[in-house]
């Protein structure tokens, strides 16, 4: 079954999907290799600090719910059936 | 309990929600505070907004239930509102509304900021701003683009 | 201009006074504040409330634009209404609607505690309590009963 | 002329009238004495504290518009054609 992963505001638009299936991978880690794999430039720029692989700071991971700065970050282990959301800080309401 | 929602445009009204709040909320009510946030047609740098276009996640509503729930359990709240639209929203358009119901304004008074800043803090949605000259995704919490 | 007025009982609703806010207040507002002051059924000693009674002075109007022109002059307030009911006022009916349109919601949410301070304050308005036991002249500001 | 005298709240009430005219009288202490001679005890209780002839701290009297705590208090002269006004602390609004 693999893992699932949902998209929200930039990062929907950057993959041009709401979710994406994908193999089961080790890691958070893993799995961004494998987004940026599979949707090349767009989603390096959305998910990276310019020319480098720091995680912008901007850039929500959730495991299940979760925060992976709460668990072990880019370490956070994953297994089939895991679903990972990945959005920027969130803005309801107006300015 | 507490009485949220997510709509498309045109599904709620500010009156509406008027008439179901005050139906059940008994006979120690003294204060009604109200809130609704409106598109705005300048942007932060002046720009003339087209419109803002909303984004939620399937968990939004569950977290405004949370939000709403926390503050309608003190003491004197009986009933607090919150309503989203999430949709393509036009500067003079109503975007939220959060309604309380209390029994003295002061309660009211401290309820309605806090609600606003959880909801725009803790709850799952996104606004993408489309201006005359371009369209970015607001990051609130990132420091000002 | 700011807008205010005192009725009896009918003359104005909620629903007509946000009309009237909206009308021209232009496309920079953001936020739009609203307090209803709803009378309680239970006094401050727990009693049952029959009804309230207000009376006012002639300067009451006067009074309120007073206080209304002094908080919509601020840079990021555009319209501010206050309209009260002076009337035989019974419990869960309203005596008094503030709305406040600005720029953000910061501005709004500081002037509606504001602007209900003030008229409790400073407005020639008085009101009688009718319980189910007695009647009495409520002195807000004099200590309580 | 004299000087017209209005009344709110209790104070309508003790009296049965919302305006009175009174003749001529030299400061706002006579023109008290004198409503307490047209009015009588309804009119003692509201203004003095029990069994006393000091003001009670709840009474606002206003010389064409001006409290007399910011005249000459009791003493503030009065002239033909002055308006006086009586009321308690105001209460507009809800609880």
């Amino acid at each position: 079954m693999g893992i699932t992963v949902k998209f929200f505001a930039n990062f929907r638009e950057a993959v041009g999907q709401e979710r994406v299936e994908v193999a089961a991978v080790r890691d958070v880690a893993a799995l961004l290799d494998e987004l940026v794999r599979q949707f090349g430039e767009r989603m390096v720029d959305q998910l990276y600090e310019l020319g480098s692989k720091k995680l912008r700071e901007t850039v929500n991971v959730l495991v299940n719910g979760r925060g992976i700065n709460l668990l072990s970050g880019l370490d956070t282990k994953l297994k089939d059936g895991d679903v990972v959301a990945i959005f920027p800080p969130v803005s309801g309401g107006t300015s | 309990m507490p009485d949220v929602g997510i709509y498309s445009k045109g599904k709620v009204t500010l009156p509406d929600l008027f008439r179901k709040l005050r139906q059940d909320i008994g006979e120690n009510v003294g204060a009604i505070g109200c809130f609704v946030g409106v598109v705005r047609g300048l942007s932060g740098e002046g720009e003339r907004v087209k419109f803002l276009r909303y984004q939620s996640s399937e968990d939004a509503v569950k977290k405004l239930e949370q939000i709403a729930a926390d503050i309608e359990k003190r003491p004197n709240i009986r009933r607090v509102m919150i309503h989203h639209i999430v949709d393509q929203v036009a500067p003079g358009e109503d975007a939220i509304y959060v309604l309380v119901a209390g029994h003295r304004r002061d309660d009211v008074f401290k309820a309605l900021p806090e609600l606003m800043n959880r909801v725009k803090a803790e709850v799952p949605i996104w606004k993408k701003e489309v201006t005359e000259r371009r369209e970015y995704w607001i990051h609130e919490f990132a420091g000002k683009k």
